[in-house]
């Protein structure tokens, strides 16, 4: 059969299968090597709150998502072109993501009538014709790994286990990837081990050939490369970039960095790279709950280091209280919350954006806290930095939100290199005859930091109200009233400090879009679906939200309406319609999952056609 | 990467001033009530700070939130009065993050035990190299007399006007099985005594827990009378020296004998036992430590004073320092650079 | 000298002296013996937060003030007619709030060289002048009672310590209050000891004489009695209501009382009344800390019982997590917070109302609680019922706030009788066939309570995320969301459940007044004094602050400004603004103390004359 | 005042039903992974409730978070799931309002010694008549590996790459340390041994903590294994039973004597000491009970399984209706008008 190629601008690919079977390894190779060739990718890894399921059940599928392409991957995509399905488990799960007429690569050993029973269908979709609206491409992938590595003296199981690279193979094969990277990769896991490896080469090899060799695949894809900034790339997810951005903070503030944190999905891998930055002086505790966390990093900061404690939803709760302290004792301090679907322990392993009000006024008194919100995996790295440096420089627990759906899935990053990076150092308080532990710099109203090891500026700080010089306890009346209103006016004047937002779009139009956190990617690409379709919108993005920058009130007087889509019941709406005094529309979803741009651009068309705007 | 701190830390301080006492005493009224336990426990540690080889600005009092919370603002030194209960993971954080510090932590029963018992069991359990002073007064006392986990079963407080029904915990104990290297015991009106039990501490390297019986002259007076007065003390108490036997009474007449692994009190006056047969005090052995510590609330046993036990083991914050050192001396200082990149990067020409 | 008697409305004393003079007792006599003569008191006490200061000391006075009259005594009162002062410092901390030419009781003991020294008086204020804008009536009580108790076996110390009661006896005196009450009561107080009682009963008497005997003053004063209803009068603090309110909610709900509770001032009354009702079988645990408070309580709540937690501030902040448990469970709850003065440590033992927005919205993920404020200390009685009632009713945490000013301060309450209280009970689940733990009240959205001990109700719940009837975990998207609108829905339904509000004034106008919380009695008060000079102003009270009565945004609608004076930044005119988009003038105040009526009073006049309305 | 729950609590249930093991499996697939240890700790409760003499209904699984606190899931009793670390807390309150519930407790080394510390230590001091099991898998295993308050010093985990630093917790000196009444340890392995355990638990009046060494597969596998194979078994652990001598060994060729206050290893087979000097296990013997624990990690002597402490005291859900009961006795039931009304009332006509 003949085969023919087409171009896309993008694709979405989703491998799924068991827990077991390897799909998230899978996902990577794919989406590291579909980066290497210049596309822009973003992936996101979806796997159950389950360590480890039962073989073949519904609730035991594991997959990746690969978003590649030339522009607007901005999400790991809404909808699937091309579904890989190890079993009938996972194509159940799955299917509904596919788009009509989509490519399902289904492994026929996974369609026995034990997986069909597990899988709850009651006869074999592969053949009783309930995917007609789809290209079905089924092939017996064990039987075939088997057959490949028959000269290979490996048990039966193990040979099994290959069968992810055979499906990976094919996967290049049908969107014409390069082998090299993957294959390089292999040659350095199993470096140890030449059998494993060689079977491993061999399989994948397999894959790919099965494709060429064209059994039925006519056709095949060529996914346009992005006109990409020269550089230094790498894949990251959200939650390695923190991690590396409190190094690098650290670094340019000439502090060390110390981490106190409690695991909890899904921050806990923030705390597993920075245990491993043993190397680069980096010191951390993993303490005995997220109170100890928070507190320690205090201890920390007290003691002049770049601290920090990461957490989630449950241990952010846990830690109200001593963020309380930290704005009473006005130390820098970086506070991450990636957010998952709460309340309580909720849905744990999937997004939510539900901790802005918590983080915005969720503490005892009157205790205003600066809080930043990240959008992309990438954007985690500059969004810590951006923390750090507000925290030391305005001296200041500062919250950064981040979400389970950017924490863990991944993008393309050009890797900047230290030195462009700002320099975000202070000095600490050395001078007696100057230091009063409590007097602020005019300009950011910051009290100086003089840390212990400092002769001469031996003094006490705690959690009871302070004069405002000479930090000692005061209870007059009229000194508390100064101190909170200091306090906020300090976080309010961070707004100096911050960008002023530019508008997406015309700079006044019917509908303003308003995003803030993750929902970035999906309000990008729905803007680009709908400008294809001449739909006017315009929009601005809000990595601030505490303080607020400073000409958002301007931009929202140029806007008849405002549209503010969040993973939550409407808190950003709360906080605009108490700033900015007029009603806000807000588009709100609590389903463990991010919008899809359709969603989003559905939304958009449904207001500008009851307006009798749109075309 | 040479810090900030770097050159704070490194910078070479010479000679450590000749201090006196009174070169700890913070510029401020001590507001604790007339007759406090406090004030003994006060002076005390200001005596031992000119002598622990420190200097000054290198010393720092973490404290939690009571009366007894209130010590570091009392002290000329850096002070950190922090939130309930949290004294222990504020000053293990500070610890860690500057081991060239001399940490203390100056805590009440409720503070330490009751909302801090957490940090205390990991803090004891991880070495963590602080000095702990806990104020026992077996009562809330800041917040005007609620019984706390050390008020004795049937005490009415405030919170119990008829009776407390919850057993105490014995601190000693806690404190030991939950990994403590350095447990000592003492008492307001003992000065010189519990001089000796913060110098002892101070001179551990490692997480080291003196508790102070505090009498509470508002809330729970006397609490403590039958341990620490003249008539009855000799009976009621034992004090523990390294090396000597377990002897104590009026003239030392009485003797602790191990009678199978159960200790016993035995009266040379009797003629059947000498000071011979008694067990000698070894504060370096584990088991006889539990062993002295389980007595302290056997009405038949005298309540054991001093050093219960004293180990040497490498402490949290020098480990951490060790490996980061040890991984620097294997692989060399990291680069950011190369981490920013990591393994699997590609380049865009 | 001829002594005159004046008739007054109501009338302010405080009586001010060191930790161990006895002013507490001395102000609590003075009040109980006032409102049984009929006058409606109101009462506050105000003493270091250090245990017993040095004598002498400014830190170490300790006050008790005494508001009584026939009306708008709805406070303490804001400026001082008669101020007792023990010594030097007590003058020098209370003079400021003593009005001009009020009268000053001082004894002239508490005003040697040393006292002095310690007040940093440079020169005696009793002769040197300054004091010439008061009436100055200053004895030396220690001479004077000394004489007095000459022929008693007593100890110098014990006789000095009499001296209070002098003070009481000369204020008995200056405004015509009847010793029997007093007289009665230290017969009860002292009966195990007859010196002691005749000592005391001899110089209190000797003190009401020595005004009689008419040295100099002249004018005595005869407070109003109040025109109060038939029956049985006590006075009380809001914390014992608070007590006594949950004892009873537990009897009306046919349930046993549970507290967990972990002591924190200015809470921790609550705990030592319930501690003190073995009898009743109430339970009550006094816990490790504040997160086991509260979930102790949750515990206790799920074996049926009414369960309480009470709290301040930072107690508050360690419960988030378990509070948003207790969302996802939808078992009742009561959550006291005693608002003191924040953030962290603060001014731990003066009143604050800033936790608001930490009550509404201070948990992580979609976690709506309702939030009730109690206005007086007699009105924390009805609305712990009313908490009670919600939370059962509804099946959820309720969040009830006080806060340490009426918590400590006093007024007379009508005591109800218990059957004339509603009742408030409901019934436990028990038939197998048609129980599920979700199956929800179609009208009240609850759902079923089913307490261990109902054979056939085995059932599991917790923290995940539910299937929506049978409790299930469940990990289904749309299920999430439609849990999430319910729990919020459900929380909204209360608002057909609480009263409308009735405007105070006229029902539209130029100004509304906005007040929740311990404010209320401010506000009366200043409403009292502008309408006696005619100035039009209309008033409404919120009790209920999530959700808000249904016409608050109809009568909002009628009004062409709004004030709303908060002891905090303007915590509930973000929430006004959000809910109604208007602009909200907030008069806010954070000194460790509540309004004066002038200030508020001050404020509209302010308001109304800029906008030219006021005469 | 009789209230609507008396009406349920007192409702005679009559005759117990004879339950089968298979009455207490929830209607839900168990979810841990093939192989976990969780399934035979699960299979041993299901399989002593039946015997434990408490009508179903009557029976309360709490838990906080991990794999292990998935427990109450899968048993066909009442169930709580609550938060990470709460579950003695939540405990503790119900069995207080609700004494005739028999309430047990399944946690996790994390949930239950690290976050939870606090309450075990409390719980345990109080005597509160819970039974809680600890699966101790020494790791963090549903946040996918990291490192437990009782992983070993140099253990490589997620958040360890370079070795643990911490010194773990010793879990029955912990509970001992703090007051518990009842502690016990055995291993997923051995069926037969745990059922006894869980029954025993079930039997002890007041707060039970038996450890169990629950393997995980997945990110701790084989971490017991010196302990519970049979190949390294006979030596590296010694079996505790009542009143029967401490002997080990492939032949029971091993005995623990007391040198001294110290335990030491005996061989029989060198002739110089016989079974008869062995120490007699006492499980009510407090003092043999800290000696006991402390043998856990020492690696010259075995580290001890079975019931290492069982003291029979007065447990503090009864003392708090012992105390109001008595009141009411002595009082009379308060009357609420009464109490509303106070001391100092006054009556306007
Ligand atoms: C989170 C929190 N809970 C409760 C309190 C109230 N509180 C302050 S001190 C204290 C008890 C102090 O007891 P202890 O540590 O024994 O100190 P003492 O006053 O007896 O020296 C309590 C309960 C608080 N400040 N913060
Ligand atoms: C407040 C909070 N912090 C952290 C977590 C994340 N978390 C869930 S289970 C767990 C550790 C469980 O360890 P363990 O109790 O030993 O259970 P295992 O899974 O090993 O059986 C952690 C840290 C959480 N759910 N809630
Ligand atoms: S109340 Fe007790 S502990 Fe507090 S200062 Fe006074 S005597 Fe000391
Ligand atoms: S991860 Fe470990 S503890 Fe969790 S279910 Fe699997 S084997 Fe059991
Ligand atoms: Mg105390
Ligand atoms: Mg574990």
């Amino acid at each position: 059969m003949e085969q023919q190629f087409v171009e896309v601008e993008k694709a979405v690919i989703r491998f799924a299968g068991d827990s077991g079977d390897g799909m998230q390894l899978t996902g990577t190779q794919f989406s590291d090597t579909s980066a290497e060739m210049g596309n822009i990718v973003n992936t996101f890894p979806d796997y159950p709150s389950e360590i480890r399921a039962p073989e073949g059940t519904l609730y035991g599928v594991s997959a990746y998502q690969v978003h590649f392409g030339a522009s607007n991957t901005n999400t790991p995509g809404d909808k699937i072109d091309v579904l890989v399905a190890m079993n009938a488990a996972s194509l159940k799960v799955n299917l509904k993501d596919v788009k009509k007429h989509g490519i399902l690569l289904l492994n026929k050993a996974g369609f026995k009538d034990k997986n069909l029973k597990l899988a709850k269908y009651e006869s074999n979709p592969i053949e009783d014709g309930s995917l007609a609206d789809y290209q079905v491409f089924a092939y017996d992938i064990n039987e075939q790994v088997r057959r490949v590595l028959e000269d290979f003296d490996l048990p039966p199981k193990m040979i099994d286990r290959t069968k992810n690279l055979f499906a990976l193979g094919l996967a290049y094969w049908l969107f014409d990837r390069p082998l090299e990277p993957t294959q390089l990769w292999l040659n350095k896991k199993f470096a140890k081990n030449e059998t494993i490896r060689d079977a491993n080469l061999k399989v994948f090899k397999a894959g790919y050939n099965f494709g060429a060799m064209g059994q039925d695949l006519a056709v095949r894809y060529i996914v346009k490369a992005a006109d990409l900034r020269k550089g230094i790339y790498r894949n990251i997810t959200g939650n390695n970039a923190v991690a590396l951005g409190l190094a690098v903070a650290a670094n340019r503030a000439g502090l060390p960095l110390f981490l106190g944190s409690y695991p909890i999905t899904p921050a806990t891998e923030i705390l597993h790279f920075i245990s491993g930055y043993k190397q680069y002086g980096v010191k951390h505790m993993q303490m005995e709950d997220e109170i100890a966390g928070i507190t320690s990093a205090i201890g920390a900061s007290y003691g002049g280091a770049l601290a920090a404690t990461t957490t989630s939803g449950p241990g952010l709760s846990l830690k109200v209280e001593a963020m309380g302290l930290a704005v009473m004792l006005e130390l820098p301090l970086v506070v991450v919350d990636v957010q998952r679907a709460g309340p309580s322990t909720g849905l744990p392993t999937k997004p939510e954006q539900s901790d802005l009000l918590m983080a915005l006024w969720g503490r005892h008194g009157e205790a205003p806290i600066p809080v930043l919100a990240a959008s992309t995996a990438t954007d985690c790295f500059d969004m810590t930095i951006e923390a750090a440096r507000i925290a030391i420089k305005y001296m200041t627990p500062v919250i950064l939100l981040s979400d389970g759906y950017i924490a863990q899935g991944s993008e393309a990053w050009k890797v900047p290199s230290l030195d462009e990076l700002p320099d975000i150092s202070i000095k600490f308080a050395t001078d007696k005859e100057t230091y009063a532990p409590y007097k602020r710099d005019p300009e950011t109203l910051a009290r100086p930091w003089a840390v212990p090891g400092t002769p001469g500026l031996e003094h006490r700080i705690g959690g009871l109200e302070k004069d405002n010089i000479t930090g000692l306890v005061s209870h007059d009346p009229m000194n508390h009233q100064r101190m909170c209103e200091i306090r906020a006016e300090k976080v309010e004047r961070i707004v100096q400090d911050i960008p002023d937002l530019v508008v997406d779009g015309d700079e006044s139009g019917e509908l303003l879009l308003v995003t803030w956190g993750s929902t970035w990617g999906s309000a990008r690409n729905a803007l680009a679906s709908l400008r294809e379709k001449d739909v006017k919108i315009s929009h601005v993005h809000l990595k601030y939200l505490n303080p607020l920058p400073a000409n958002l009130g301007e931009i929202f007087g140029n806007f008849k309406q405002i549209l503010v889509p969040e993973l939550n019941l409407g808190q950003l709406k709360i906080l605009l319609q108490y700033k900015y005094m007029r009603p806000i529309i807000g588009l709100n979803k609590v389903q463990g999952n991010t919008f899809t741009a359709e969603e989003i651009a559905n939304k958009i068309e449904e207001i500008l056609l009851s307006e009798g705007v749109s075309k | 990467m040479t810090t900030q701190l770097d050159l704070l830390i490194h910078k070479e301080y010479g000679e450590i001033p000749q201090y006196t006492p009174k070169d700890f005493k913070a510029d401020i009224d001590v507001r604790w009530c007339a007759g406090c336990g406090g004030y003994s426990i006060l002076s005390q540690v200001q005596r031992i700070m000119p002598d622990i080889g420190v200097p000054k600005e290198k010393i720092v009092f973490v404290s939690g939130i009571g009366c007894s919370s209130r010590f570091p603002y009392y002290m000329d030194v850096y002070g950190f009065h922090s939130i309930h209960g949290r004294a222990l993971a504020v000053a293990s954080g500070l610890k860690v993050a500057r081991p060239d510090l001399s940490v203390w932590v100056a805590t009440g029963d409720g503070d330490c035990m009751s909302i801090g018992g957490n940090h205390l069991i990991h803090a004891s359990r991880r070495n963590v190299d602080i000095n702990v002073i806990m104020f026992n007064n077996e009562i809330y006392s800041l917040t005007k007399g609620q019984f706390s986990p050390t008020s004795r079963v049937g005490q009415k407080t405030k919170s119990s006007p008829f009776g407390v029904l919850d057993d105490p915990f014995n601190p000693s104990s806690l404190a030991l099985g939950s990994g403590s290297t350095f447990v000592a015991r003492g008492y307001d009106n003992n000065p010189s005594h519990m001089k000796h039990l913060f110098q002892r501490a101070a001179q551990h390297k490692g997480f080291s827990f003196v508790e102070i019986y505090a009498n509470c002259v508002i809330f729970n007076d006397g609490a403590f009378d039958e341990y620490t007065r003249k008539e009855t003390r000799p009976t009621s108490t034992i004090n523990l020296e390294h090396g000597k036997p377990l002897v104590f009474g009026f003239k030392n007449e009485l003797g602790i004998i191990m009678d199978g692994y159960k200790p016993k009190v035995v009266n040379f006056d009797e003629g059947t036992y000498s000071v011979n047969d008694v067990i000698v005090h070894n504060e370096q052995d584990s088991t006889l430590a539990l062993i002295l510590s389980d007595m302290s609330f056997n009405p038949e046993l005298p309540r054991p004073m001093g050093v219960i036990y004293a180990e040497s083991k490498p402490t949290y914050d020098q480990k951490v320092t060790w490996q980061i050192n040890d991984l620097i001396e294997r692989k060399g200082e990291g680069n950011l650079d190369d981490l920013m990149r990591g393994d699997e990067w590609w380049e865009i020409k």
